[in-house]
C-alpha cells in the first residue's frame, strides 16, 4: 500500500511529468489559455495514459519480450497508441458524442504528446509490473492534470498582465513555467 | 475498395520498416552488446589493481543478506590480487545511486566508481562522482574506519550541502566491503 | 401607531466623510426667476420627450412642452411663463446631447390653465392617481429619474405590499431630501399614502440613516393616524443605504433577485423628493416644475437649499448662492459618489439634480492609476458582492463575455470600491463602460 | 533471414492488424458531417476579426455552408478567398471594391485644445461617455486610440493625438468602425484619396471656436467639386464617393483647410 | 487661460488610501525586525538588508527605464522585496549572491510580468527559493553565534532549530532537545540561528500588530496560516510526541512567522476574498508541514507560500463571492 | 533559389524553438550541457531528414486517412535506427539522452515538417528543408545548452572530454535544473523577440511575438484554428 502512496505522490509531486520530466510540455504550453479547455484536455489525458500504460505493458511483456523483440518497443508503442487513440476518437464520435465534442478535438493532440509515450518507455525502463504500470500511468496523468489546471488558473493571470513587448506571449508563458516549477522544488525529497 | 487500400499501404508499410529494423538490429546488435559490456569492463577495469586476466570473465556470485553479489576477480601471474563489485545504494537524494568498488586482496579499497545512471542533482549530489570525494575511499578498510560520514561523526568528508549522497555512497562501500570480507576466501579462489 | 425605529445595515458599504454640516441647517430658499432657462427633454430615464413647441412661440408655466414619447418616459413642462428662444441640441449634465428648449421667462410666472386639484384624492382610483402623476411629468427625484406614472402601475402579476419611502440620502453632501423632510413632512406621508392606494400596498416604511435625527423626528411626528402599517426606519449610516436594493435588504431581509426589479420582491421605493412632487400633483394639481436642489460644497460662499426652476443654470444656481471663492477644481452635478462632473457651469437644472457641489483643490486630487495590487478592498465593499478587481481587467481586456458571466450587469455603480481602491483604479467608469458594451451585445444578439 | 522474418511480420502484423481495426471502425461507426467545413475553415484567414459579422472564421465557414451566407463577406480574405470559396460553394464570386477605412477628423492636438480635463480611462468609448469628451470639438477624434487597439493588424497609428489608418495595411474589416464612439471613421473605396476631413455637425461660428481645421459649412467645396461629389449634411460637407472626385480646386479653396489628398 | 476643471468618472471623492501609504506601513512594520536582525547579528544584517534594498530599488529603475516605463520604484513596493528578501538570506551570505537574488526576484519575477501587481509569484521568495538552489551551500550555512542550549549543542550552532530538528530526527530517530517555556522564550525573543528576518517572533508579531491596525492586511491569512500549523503539528505530536515537537516549537522556529504575517499577506499574490485567505491560509499551512516533516528541506514556508501563490486565481476564481441577489429570493 | 531559401528558413526566419516554438519537451529536456543539446540535435536530424525523403518519395501513394499512422511508423523506424546506432556506437551519449531518444518520434517538429512539407514538396525540397530544420534545430538546442551550462555548471561541453570551465564562477545550479530550463528558454525567446523588434523597426515593418502555443503551425489537428 505504501509503496502505491508513494508511487503516486512521487508521480504527481516530487517528479511532476511537466515540471520536472519535461514530457508534454506542448500540449501543457498549448491548452492552458481557458480553464474549460484545460480541464477538457486533462480528462482526455488521463484516459489515454491510463489505458495506455496498460496496453502497451501488455504488448511488450506478451509480446514483445516472448518474441525477443524488445527492440522494437518505439515502432510498436506508438503505432499502438496512435492506433487506440483513433480508434478512441471514432467510437466517442459514435457513442457519447456530447463527450466528444468535449474531449474530441483534443484526442489529436494526444497523438504526438510525449507524456503518453514517455509513461510507456517508462513503465518498461523501471520494470513496473501491470498493477504499478497501470497506477503510475494514472499518477502521472493526473500529475500533469494537476500541473496544467495550475497552470491555467496563472495563465488566466498573466493573459492581463502587462510584459514588455518581446515578452508577450510564448516568452513569459514560459517563465511562469519555470517559477511554477520553481515552486514545486519544495516537493523535493518528499519521495526517493 | 479503399478501406482496403489503406489496410494495405499500412501494412505494406509495417513489414517494410520491420524488415529494415532487422536488418539494423542485426548489424548494431554485437557493437551494443559489445559497448555495455566494455562500459561494464571499462569500471571494473577502472578499480582494480594492475592484473593479467580478464575479470569480467572471472566473476562469481555470491549470496548474502538475500541479494545477490557478483565478485570480478583480478589475478596477477595467477595471483589473486584484488576484486571488483558493484554495490548500490537505494538511499541516494534522487533514487539508487550505483558504485563499482574495487578491493585489493588485503581488504583495503583500490578505487571507487560511480556508475552512470545516477539521479543525484547535478552540482550537489553529482560530485559523489568527483575524484575528491571518491578518493578518500582508498586505502581504507572496513577496520580502520569510522563508516560514517563527518558529520555523523565518521571519518568521510561528505560533500557540502549534499550530505545525503555522501552517505549513500559511503553505506553502500562498507555494506559491499562487509560481503567481500565475510567471503574473501571463496573470492580469492575463483579460477578460470 | 406602529411607530418604531430600529437598526439595520445591508453588505459592502463605506464611510465616507459627509460634509452635510455645510447645508443641511439652510432652509429651503426659493431662488427667483433667472433671466434664462434651459430645459432638457432628457430629464429622465427612458426615451427623450419629443419637443411640441418652436422657436417663437409663448409658453404658459405648466404647460406641456415635451411630450412622453412612449410608455417609460415622461411629459416636460413649461417651468414659467415666457417666450421660447431656441430648441437645439446642447450638453446635459451626463455628457451626451440632448435636445433642449431654452426659454426667456416674462416674469409674470402665468399657470397654464386648466390646473385641477384633487384634495379629496382617497376617492380616485389607482388609475387615475398614476394618470393624474403621469400628467405631472413626475419621475424619480432620487436617482436614474425613472417616470414614476410606471412605477405606480405595476403589471397585475406582481403583488407589491410595500411601499418604502427613500430618506436614506446617503450621499455625502447633499442635503435636500433631509431639508424636505424637515419642513414637509405631513405632504410627504399623505403623498406616501397616495403612492400606497395606488400599488394598493398595505405597508410603509421611511427609511432614514442616523445621522439625520431631526428628520426622523419630524418624520415620526407626522406619522398619519389613517396609516394602518407605517414606520419609520432608521438605518445605520453607511453609504450606499440609499441605493434601493440595499435598503429593501436592510429593512425587509428581501433580496432583488439579479438584474430583477423591486417589485419582483412586492416593494416599491420612491424617494421623499418624489413623494412630495407626487402629494403636489394629485393634491394640487401640479405639474413638476422645480425641485429643491442642495448647492454647497467648498468654494460656494453661502451653500444652502435652493428650490429652483427646472433649467435653471448651474451658474445662476451659484450666484444665487453667494457666488464662488477660491479656485474650482471641479463641478459636479449630484453628489461626489454618484454624481456627474461638469466642464463648466452651462448646464441647467433637471427633475434629478439633486446637488450641485463644487470642490477646491483641496478636496480633488487628479489620480495616476496603478495596476491593481489585489488588495481585495473593493471585493470588501462592494454593495453587490462583485469583484470589481477581476471585472475591471476583464473589461480592460475587452473580455465582455467573461465579465458579463462575473456579473457586471449587477453593478449599481455606486462608487464604493473606486473609493477605496489604493491603486485608484477609475473601476466604476471601466463597469459603466462594460455595462454600456454588454447592453450593445445583448441589442445585437437579440436582433 | 528468419529473426528479420519474423520481425517483419510482426510489425506488418500489427500495422495490419490496427489498420484493419481502424478501417472497421472507420466503416461501422463513422458520423457523417459536411467536409466542406473544414475545408473553408482552412481557407478562412484565420484572422477572426468578427468583420464578416460572425463570431470568428470558424462561424463564417459553417455559416456559408449551412446557413447559406453570402461568400464575399471576408473582407480580409480578398479576391483569393473569395475565389476558393466561389469553387467549394459552387455560388459566383462577385468581388466587392477594396476599401480602406479613414478617419474623418483632422483636428490634431495643435488645431482642436481640450476642454477640460480628463482623468480616466484611456479610452475613447469611456471618455466620450465622460462628460462628451474632453475635445474642444465635441464630434472630434478624441484620440484615445481604441481603434488603433481595435484593429487586428495594427493599421491605426495616433498621430499628434488623432487616429490615422495606413490605407496599405487596413483589410478592411471594420473593426474601428464599430469601436468609434464618435463614429467618425468610414470605409471608403481605396481609389478614393480626397476627404473632407471633418465630421462636426456644428455650425460654422462653432466649429472655428473648438477647431483650427474643422469645416465650417462655408459650402464653397461643393461649389467647386465636379459634378456634385461633395454635398452638404446639414453643415458638414460631405465627400459622396458614388462619384469621382479628383480636384485640387477644393483642397486649396477650403477655407477651414478640412479637405485634404492621403 | 485658467487651469482646466478637472472631469472624470464618479465617484469624485476618495478614501485617500494609496499604494505607496500601505507600502510605507509595511515598511515601518518591518523596522522591530530589522533592529532585533541588526541585535542578533550585527554587522552582515546590515549589509544584506541594504545591499538587497539598493540592488531592488535599483533593478526595478533600470528594468523598467529598459523597458520604456516611467521609473515605478516610488511606490516603495521594491524597498518591501528588498528587507524581505534580505530577511530570508543566511547572514554569512555573500554579498554578490544577495544582489543575484535581487535583480532575480525584481527582473524575472516582477518586472516581466509588467511590474506592481502583475506578478504570479511573490519575488522576494521566489528569489529566497532561486538562490536556495543554486547555492545550496552559501544558503545553508548559518553563522556561528553564542546561543544557549538547548537550541546549540555546546552554546555555539551552526543550525537552525528546524535543521537541527531534522537531522537528528534522520540520524538517531529522537528529538534534539525538549520544548519547554524556556526554550519557547528564547525562540520568542530571538536567541535562535536562522535567516536574518527570522529570529524573532516577538519582533514580527509587533510588526503584524501595526499592520493589523493600519488595514494593510486583514488577520484572515496569518490566522489561517498558524491555525493549520497549530492543528496539523498537534496531531502530530498526539500521535508520536517522540517524533515530533509540540506545536509551539512549528509556531517560533523557522520562517512561519515572517511568512505568514509579511510573505502570505502580500496582496498581490493572494486572494482577494476573505473565504480565498481563509483556503490560502490554510493551504500554506499544510504544505509547510508537509515539507517539514516529510520532505527534503527542514523548512517549508517558501515552498509552501509559493505553491499557494500559483494556485491563487484558482482560489479566486472558486471563492468568487455571491452576488446580491444571484439566487432567487421570491416573497419571504 | 528555393532550395537555398528552404535549406536555411530553419536556422533563423522559421526556427523550430525560437519562432515556431515546437519540440519544446526535449529542448528542454535535454540541453543540460552542450554535448547533449548537440547530439540531440543531430539525432533529430538525421531522423528529420531521412522521414522527409521517405514520405516525400511515397507522398502520392500515402493514402490520405492512414497518412498519420504511416508518417509515424516511418519516423519511427529511423528513431529506432537511430537508437540502435547510438547504443551501439555512442553509448554514453545513449545513456545520457535517456528516454528522450525514443520520444523523438512524437517530437513535433518532425511529424510537423513530415505533414506540413514533406507530404506536399518533392524530394530535393523536403531534403532541403529537413537539414534546414533540423540544423536550425540543433542550433536552438545548442544556443540554450550553452547558456544553461555556462551558468548553471559553469563549464561548456562540446563532446567528450573537449571542455572548457569558466575558472572560479560560482555555478548557479538552478540553470541545468528543470526550472532553469523554463526560465532559460524563455528569456531566450523574449531576447530574441527583442532582437527581432528592433530588426523589424529597421525594416519599417510591425513585429508581433509568437503569442500561440497551440500548434498553429502543425496541422495535425485542428485546434489552432
Ligand atoms: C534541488 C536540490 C537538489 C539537491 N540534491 C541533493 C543531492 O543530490 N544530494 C544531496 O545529498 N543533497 C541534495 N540536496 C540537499 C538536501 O536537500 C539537503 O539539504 C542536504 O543533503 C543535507 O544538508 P547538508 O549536506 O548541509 O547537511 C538538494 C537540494 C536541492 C534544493
Ligand atoms: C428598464 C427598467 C424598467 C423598470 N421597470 C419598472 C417597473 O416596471 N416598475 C417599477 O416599479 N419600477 C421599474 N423600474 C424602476 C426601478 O425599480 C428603479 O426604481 C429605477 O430604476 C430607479 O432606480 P435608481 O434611482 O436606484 O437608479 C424600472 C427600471 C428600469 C431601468
Ligand atoms: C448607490 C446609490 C445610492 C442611492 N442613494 C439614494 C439616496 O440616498 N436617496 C434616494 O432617495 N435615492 C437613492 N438612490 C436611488 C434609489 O436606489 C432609488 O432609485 C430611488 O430611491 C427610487 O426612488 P425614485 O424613483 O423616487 O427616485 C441611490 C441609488 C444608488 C444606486
Ligand atoms: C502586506 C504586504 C506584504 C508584502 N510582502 C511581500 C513579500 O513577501 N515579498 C515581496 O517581494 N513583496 C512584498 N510586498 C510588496 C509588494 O506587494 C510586492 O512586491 C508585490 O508582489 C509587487 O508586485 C508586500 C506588500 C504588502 C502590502
Ligand atoms: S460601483 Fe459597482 S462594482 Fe463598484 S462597489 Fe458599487 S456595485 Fe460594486
Ligand atoms: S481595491 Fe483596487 S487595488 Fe484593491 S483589489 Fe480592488 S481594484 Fe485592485
Ligand atoms: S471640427 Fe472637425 S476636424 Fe475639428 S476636431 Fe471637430 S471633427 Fe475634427
Ligand atoms: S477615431 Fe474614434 S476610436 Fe479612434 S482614436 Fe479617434 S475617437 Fe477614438
Ligand atoms: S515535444 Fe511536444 S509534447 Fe513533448
Amino acid at each position: 500500500m505504501t509503496e502505491y502512496v508513494l508511487l503516486i505522490i512521487g508521480a504527481v509531486l516530487v517528479n511532476n511529468f511537466v515540471l520536472t520530466r519535461f514530457l508534454g510540455i506542448c500540449p501543457f504550453l498549448g491548452v492552458s489559455k481557458k480553464l474549460p479547455t484545460a480541464l477538457g484536455m486533462c480528462g482526455a489525458v488521463i484516459f489515454v495514459m491510463t489505458s495506455a500504460s496498460a496496453v502497451t505493458w501488455a504488448l511488450q511483456h506478451l509480446v514483445l519480450e516472448k518474441l525477443g523483440l524488445g527492440y522494437l518497443q518505439t515502432i510498436a508503442f506508438i503505432l499502438v497508441i496512435a492506433s487506440f487513440v483513433q480508434l478512441v476518437d471514432i467510437a466517442m464520435k459514435k457513442f457519447a458524442p456530447p463527450l466528444h465534442a468535449a474531449l474530441g478535438i483534443f484526442l489529436p493532440l494526444i497523438t504526438t504528446n510525449c507524456a503518453v509515450l514517455g509513461v510507456s518507455v517508462l513503465n518498461v525502463q523501471l520494470q513496473y509490473g501491470f498493477l504499478k504500470a497501470v497506477v503510475f500511468g494514472f499518477a502521472a496523468s493526473i500529475g500533469f492534470s494537476l500541473a496544467l489546471i495550475i497552470y491555467t488558473g496563472l495563465r488566466e493571470k498573466i493573459d492581463r498582465a502587462n510584459p514588455p513587448k518581446a515578452f508577450e506571449g510564448v516568452a513569459i508563458a514560459l517563465v511562469t513555467a519555470g517559477l511554477l516549477s520553481l515552486a514545486f522544488m519544495g516537493f523535493a525529497g518528499l519521495v526517493k | 475498395m479503399e478501406s482496403i487500400k489503406l489496410v494495405a499501404v499500412l501494412t505494406i508499410i509495417c513489414t517494410v520498416a520491420g524488415a529494415l529494423l532487422a536488418v539494423v538490429h542485426d548489424v548494431t546488435e554485437a557493437p551494443i552488446a559489445a559497448a555495455s559490456v566494455k562500459e561494464k569492463g571499462d569500471a571494473i577495469m577502472d578499480v582494480l589493481p594492475k592484473c593479467d586476466n580478464q575479470p569480467v570473465k572471472d566473476a562469481i556470485t555470491i549470496e548474502a543478506d538475500g541479494t545477490s553479489w557478483s565478485f570480478y576477480v583480478a589475478r596477477k601471474q595467477n595471483q589473486f590480487v584484488g576484486a571488483a563489485f558493484e554495490t548500490v545504494s537505494s538511499q541516494g537524494y534522487g533514487g539508487d545511486i550505483a558504485i563499482m568498488v574495487g578491493v585489493n586482496a588485503d581488504g583495503t579499497v583500490q578505487a571507487i566508481e560511480v556508475l552512470l545512471g545516477h539521479k543525484e542533482t547535478p552540482g550537489l549530489g553529482a560530485w559523489i562522482t568527483g575524484d575528491a570525494f571518491r578518493g578518500q575511499f582508498t586505502g581504507r578498510s572496513i577496520a580502520d574506519t569510522h563508516w560514517a560520514v563527518k558529520k555523523d561523526g565518521g571519518d568521510i568528508d561528505q560533500i557540502t550541502a549534499a550530505t545525503i549522497s555522501s552517505r549513500a555512497v559511503t553505506d553502500a562501500v562498507q555494506t559491499g566491503l562487509a560481503v567481500y570480507v565475510a567471503h574473501r576466501d571463496r573470492i580469492a579462489a575463483v579460477r578460470e | 401607531m406602529g411607530a418604531s425605529t430600529a437598526n439595520f445595515r445591508a453588505p459592502g458599504g463605506i464611510h465616507p466623510a459627509y460634509h452635510k454640516d455645510l447645508a443641511a441647517e439652510q432652509p429651503i430658499a426659493e431662488m427667483p426667476l433667472p433671466a434664462m432657462l434651459v430645459v432638457s427633454m432628457s430629464q429622465h430615464l427612458g426615451k427623450p420627450a419629443e419637443p411640441t413647441v418652436k422657436k417663437g412661440d409663448t409658453v404658459l408655466r405648466g404647460q406641456v412642452i415635451g411630450e412622453a414619447a412612449g410608455f417609460i418616459s415622461a411629459a416636460v413642462h413649461a417651468p414659467t411663463s415666457g417666450t421660447v428662444k431656441l430648441v437645439a441640441a446642447v450638453a446635459t449634465a451626463a455628457g451626451p446631447r440632448a435636445t433642449a428648449i431654452t426659454i426667456v421667462p416674462d416674469g409674470e410666472d402665468t399657470w397654464v390653465e386648466g390646473i385641477t386639484p384633487c384634495p379629496g384624492w382617497q376617492t380616485l382610483d389607482k388609475k387615475a392617481i398614476a394618470e393624474k402623476i403621469a400628467a405631472a411629468g413626475i419621475t424619480g427625484m432620487g436617482g436614474a429619474g425613472f417616470p414614476t406614472h410606471v412605477k405606480v402601475s405595476p403589471p397585475p402579476e406582481a403583488e407589491i405590499d410595500t411601499l418604502i419611502l427613500n430618506g436614506a440620502e446617503c450621499e455625502p453632501y447633499l442635503t435636500a431630501d433631509y431639508r424636505l423632510m424637515i419642513e414637509h413632512a405631513a405632504r410627504i406621508w399623505e403623498g406616501a399614502l397616495i403612492i400606497a392606494k395606488a400599488l394598493e400596498a398595505t405597508t410603509i416604511r421611511v427609511a432614514i440613516e442616523d445621522n439625520k435625527p431631526q428628520a426622523i423626528a419630524a418624520m415620526q411626528d407626522a406619522i398619519p393616524a389613517e396609516a394602518k402599517d407605517a414606520q419609520v426606519v432608521v438605518l445605520k449610516t453607511e453609504y450606499p443605504q440609499g441605493a434601493e436594493k440595499q435598503q429593501i435588504f436592510a429593512i425587509t431581509g428581501r433580496e432583488v433577485p439579479c438584474g430583477g426589479l423591486p417589485l419582483n420582491v412586492g416593494i416599491v421605493v420612491e424617494n421623499v423628493g418624489t413623494t412630495l412632487a407626487v402629494w403636489e400633483a394629485v393634491v394640487n394639481g401640479l405639474p413638476l416644475t422645480e425641485r429643491v436642489t442642495t448647492v454647497t460644497g467648498g468654494p460656494i460662499a453661502t451653500p444652502g437649499n435652493v428650490k429652483a426652476r427646472l433649467g435653471t443654470s448651474y451658474a445662476d444656481l451659484v450666484e444665487f448662492c453667494g457666488g464662488t471663492s477660491g479656485t474650482i477644481s471641479k463641478i459636479i452635478s449630484g453628489g461626489p459618489m454618484m454624481g456627474f462632473a461638469q466642464p463648466d457651469l452651462a448646464c441647467g437644472t433637471t427633475k434629478t439634480t439633486s446637488g450641485l457641489l463644487l470642490l477646491g483643490p483641496d478636496a480633488v486630487q487628479a489620480y495616476e492609476s496603478m495596476p491593481c495590487i489585489s488588495c481585495g478592498r473593493c471585493v470588501g465593499v462592494c454593495p453587490m458582492k462583485l469583484m470589481p478587481n477581476e471585472l475591471s481587467q476583464f473589461l480592460e481586456a475587452e473580455d465582455y463575455e467573461t465579465a458579463e458571466a462575473y456579473n457586471v450587469m449587477d453593478c449599481i455603480e455606486c462608487g464604493c470600491c473606486a473609493f477605496e481602491c489604493p491603486a485608484h483604479r477609475p473601476l466604476v467608469q471601466h463597469m459603466r463602460r462594460g455595462k454600456a458594451q454588454v447592453m450593445l451585445i445583448r441589442r445585437k444578439q437579440a436582433s | 533471414m528468419t529473426p528479420i522474418l519474423t520481425t517483419a511480420l510482426t510489425i506488418g502484423g500489427a500495422g495490419l492488424a490496427c489498420g484493419g481495426l481502424l478501417a472497421l471502425a472507420a466503416k461501422f461507426l463513422a458520423v457523417k458531417e459536411d467536409p466542406r467545413i473544414e475545408e473553408i475553415n482552412g481557407i478562412l484567414p484565420g484572422a477572426n476579426c468578427g468583420g464578416c459579422g460572425y463570431a470568428g472564421c470558424a462561424a463564417y465557414a459553417e455559416a456559408v455552408l449551412l446557413k447559406g451566407a453570402p461568400i464575399n463577406l471576408c473582407a480580409p480574405g480578398g479576391a483569393e478567398v473569395l475565389g476558393h470559396l466561389a469553387d467549394i460553394t459552387g455560388e459566383t464570386a462577385k468581388v466587392a471594391e477594396h476599401k480602406v477605412a479613414v478617419v474623418l477628423c483632422g483636428g490634431d492636438v495643435s488645431h482642436a485644445p481640450r476642454k477640460f480635463d480628463y482623468n480616466g480611462v484611456a479610452d475613447c468609448r469611456a471618455a466620450h461617455a465622460t462628460g462628451g469628451g474632453d475635445k474642444s470639438c465635441s464630434f472630434g477624434c478624441l484620440g484615445y486610440a481604441s481603434c488603433s487597439h481595435a484593429c487586428p493588424v495594427g493599421a491605426i497609428e495616433m498621430v499628434n493625438g488623432i487616429a490615422k489608418v495606413h490605407r496599405d495595411l487596413c483589410i478592411s474589416c471594420g473593426s474601428c468602425i464599430r469601436t468609434c464612439p464618435r463614429h467618425l471613421i468610414k470605409m471608403v473605396p481605396y481609389a478614393r484619396t480626397i476627404h473632407v476631413m471633418c465630421s462636426s455637425k456644428d455650425k460654422g461660428p462653432a466649429v472655428k471656436k473648438a477647431c483650427k481645421v474643422g469645416c465650417i459649412g462655408c459650402t464653397i467645396c461643393t461649389k467647386l467639386a465636379e459634378n456634385e461629389s461633395i454635398k452638404m449634411a446639414g453643415f458638414l460637407a460631405v465627400v459622396d464617393y458614388e462619384k469621382d472626385l479628383d480636384s485640387d480646386a477644393v483642397i486649396e479653396k477650403c477655407p477651414g483647410k478640412c479637405i485634404v489628398r492621403i | 487661460m485658467s487651469e482646466l476643471a478637472i472631469v472624470s468618472s464618479s465617484p469624485h471623492a476618495h478614501s485617500g488610501s494609496s499604494v505607496q501609504r500601505i507600502m510605507l506601513d509595511v515598511i515601518i512594520a518591518l523596522v522591530p525586525a530589522m533592529a532585533a536582525a541588526t541585535y542578533a547579528f550585527g554587522w552582515d544584517a546590515i549589509r544584506l538588508i541594504s545591499a538587497c534594498v539598493l540592488a531592488c530599488v535599483a533593478s526595478e529603475g533600470v528594468s523598467r527605464k529598459w523597458m520604456g516605463r516611467d521609473l515605478g520604484v516610488e511606490d516603495l513596493s521594491a524597498v518591501i522585496t528588498g528587507i524581505l528578501l534580505a530577511f530570508n538570506l543566511p547572514p554569512s551570505l555573500p554579498t554578490w549572491m544577495a544582489v543575484v537574488g535581487s535583480v532575480f526576484a525584481i527582473v524575472i519575477c516582477k518586472q516581466l510580468f509588467g511590474g506592481i501587481g502583475y506578478n504570479p509569484f511573490n519575488p522576494a521568495l521566489a528569489g529566497r527559493v532561486m538562490l536556495l538552489i543554486s547555492f545550496p551551500v552559501f544558503m545553508t550555512t548559518w553563522s556561528t553565534w553564542g546561543i544557549p542550549a538547548p537550541l546549540a549543542v555546546d552554546a555555539i550552532t551552526t543550525a537552525t532549530p528546524l535543521g537541527l530538528v531534522k537531522t537528528a530526527i534522520a540520524t538517531t530517530g529522537e528529538l534534539p532537545f525538549t520544548f519547554n517555556g524556556a526554550t519557547a522564550l528564547q525562540l520568542f525573543v530571538g536567541n535562535q540561528n536562522g535567516c536574518i528576518g527570522e529570529v524573532s517572533a516577538a519582533a514580527l508579531l509587533l510588526g503584524g500588530l501595526y499592520m493589523l491596525v493600519r488595514r494593510c492586511i486583514s488577520w484572515h491569512i496569518p490566522v489561517a496560516y498558524l491555525g493549520t500549523v497549530t492543528l496539523f503539528s498537534a496531531i502530530l505530536w498526539l500521535h508520536h510526541p517522540q517524533q515530533n515537537l509540540n506545536p509551539g516549537f512549528h509556531l517560533l522556529a523557522g520562517g512561519l512567522m515572517l511568512g505568514a504575517i509579511f510573505m502570505a499577506t502580500d496582496m498581490v499574490t493572494s486572494p482577494v476574498t476573505k473565504r480565498g485567505m481563509l483556503v490560502f491560509g490554510a493551504g500554506c499551512g499544510l504544505l509547510t508541514m508537509l515539507v517539514r516533516k516529510w520532505g527534503g528541506y527542514p523548512e517549508g514556508v517558501s515552498f509552501a507560500i509559493l505553491l499557494m501563490n500559483a494556485v491563487t486565481p484558482l482560489i479566486n476564481r472558486a471563492t468568487r463571492p455571491r452576488v446580491f441577489g444571484a439566487v432567487k429570493k421570491k416573497k419571504a | 533559389m528555393t532550395f537555398y531559401k528552404e535549406l536555411i528558413k530553419g536556422l533563423w526566419k522559421e526556427n523550430p524553438i525560437f519562432r515556431l516554438v515546437l519540440g519544446m519537451c526535449p529542448a528542454l529536456a535535454v540541453t543540460t550541457s552542450v554535448e547533449n543539446s548537440l547530439g540531440m540535435g543531430m539525432a533529430a536530424t538525421f531522423v528529420l531528414i531521412c522521414s522527409n525523403i521517405v514520405i516525400s518519395l511515397f507522398r502520392n501513394l500515402i493514402p490520405a486517412k492512414v497518412r498519420i499512422p504511416c508518417f509515424i511508423v516511418v519516423i519511427a523506424t529511423f528513431v529506432t535506427i537511430v537508437d540502435l546506432l547510438m547504443n551501439g556506437f555512442a553509448h554514453e551519449l545513449h545513456n545520457s539522452l535517456g528516454i528522450f531518444i525514443p520520444l523523438i518520434v512524437v517530437n513535433c517538429i518532425i511529424l510537423g515538417r513530415a505533414e506540413a512539407f514533406a507530404s506536399r514538396h518533392p524530394v530535393f525540397l523536403s531534403i532541403a528543408d529537413g537539414i534546414g530544420m533540423g540544423v536550425g534545430f540543433t542550433l536552438g538546442l545548442v544556443v540554450l545548452g550553452a547558456t544553461r551550462e555556462i551558468l548553471g555548471a559553469g563549464s561548456i561541453t562540446v563532446w567528450g572530454d573537449l571542455k572548457w570551465t569558466v575558472a572560479g564562477y560560482e555555478p548557479m545550479i538552478l540553470m541545468i535544473l528543470a526550472p532553469g530550463g523554463f526560465i532559460a528558454l524563455g528569456c531566450l525567446l523574449g531576447g530574441m523577440n527583442h532582437l527581432q523588434a528592433i530588426a523589424a523597426k529597421r525594416k519599417g515593418t510591425i513585429f508581433t511575438p509568437p503569442a500561440h502555443l497551440d500548434c498553429r503551425s502543425c496541422t495535425l489537428c485542428n485546434l489552432g484554428k
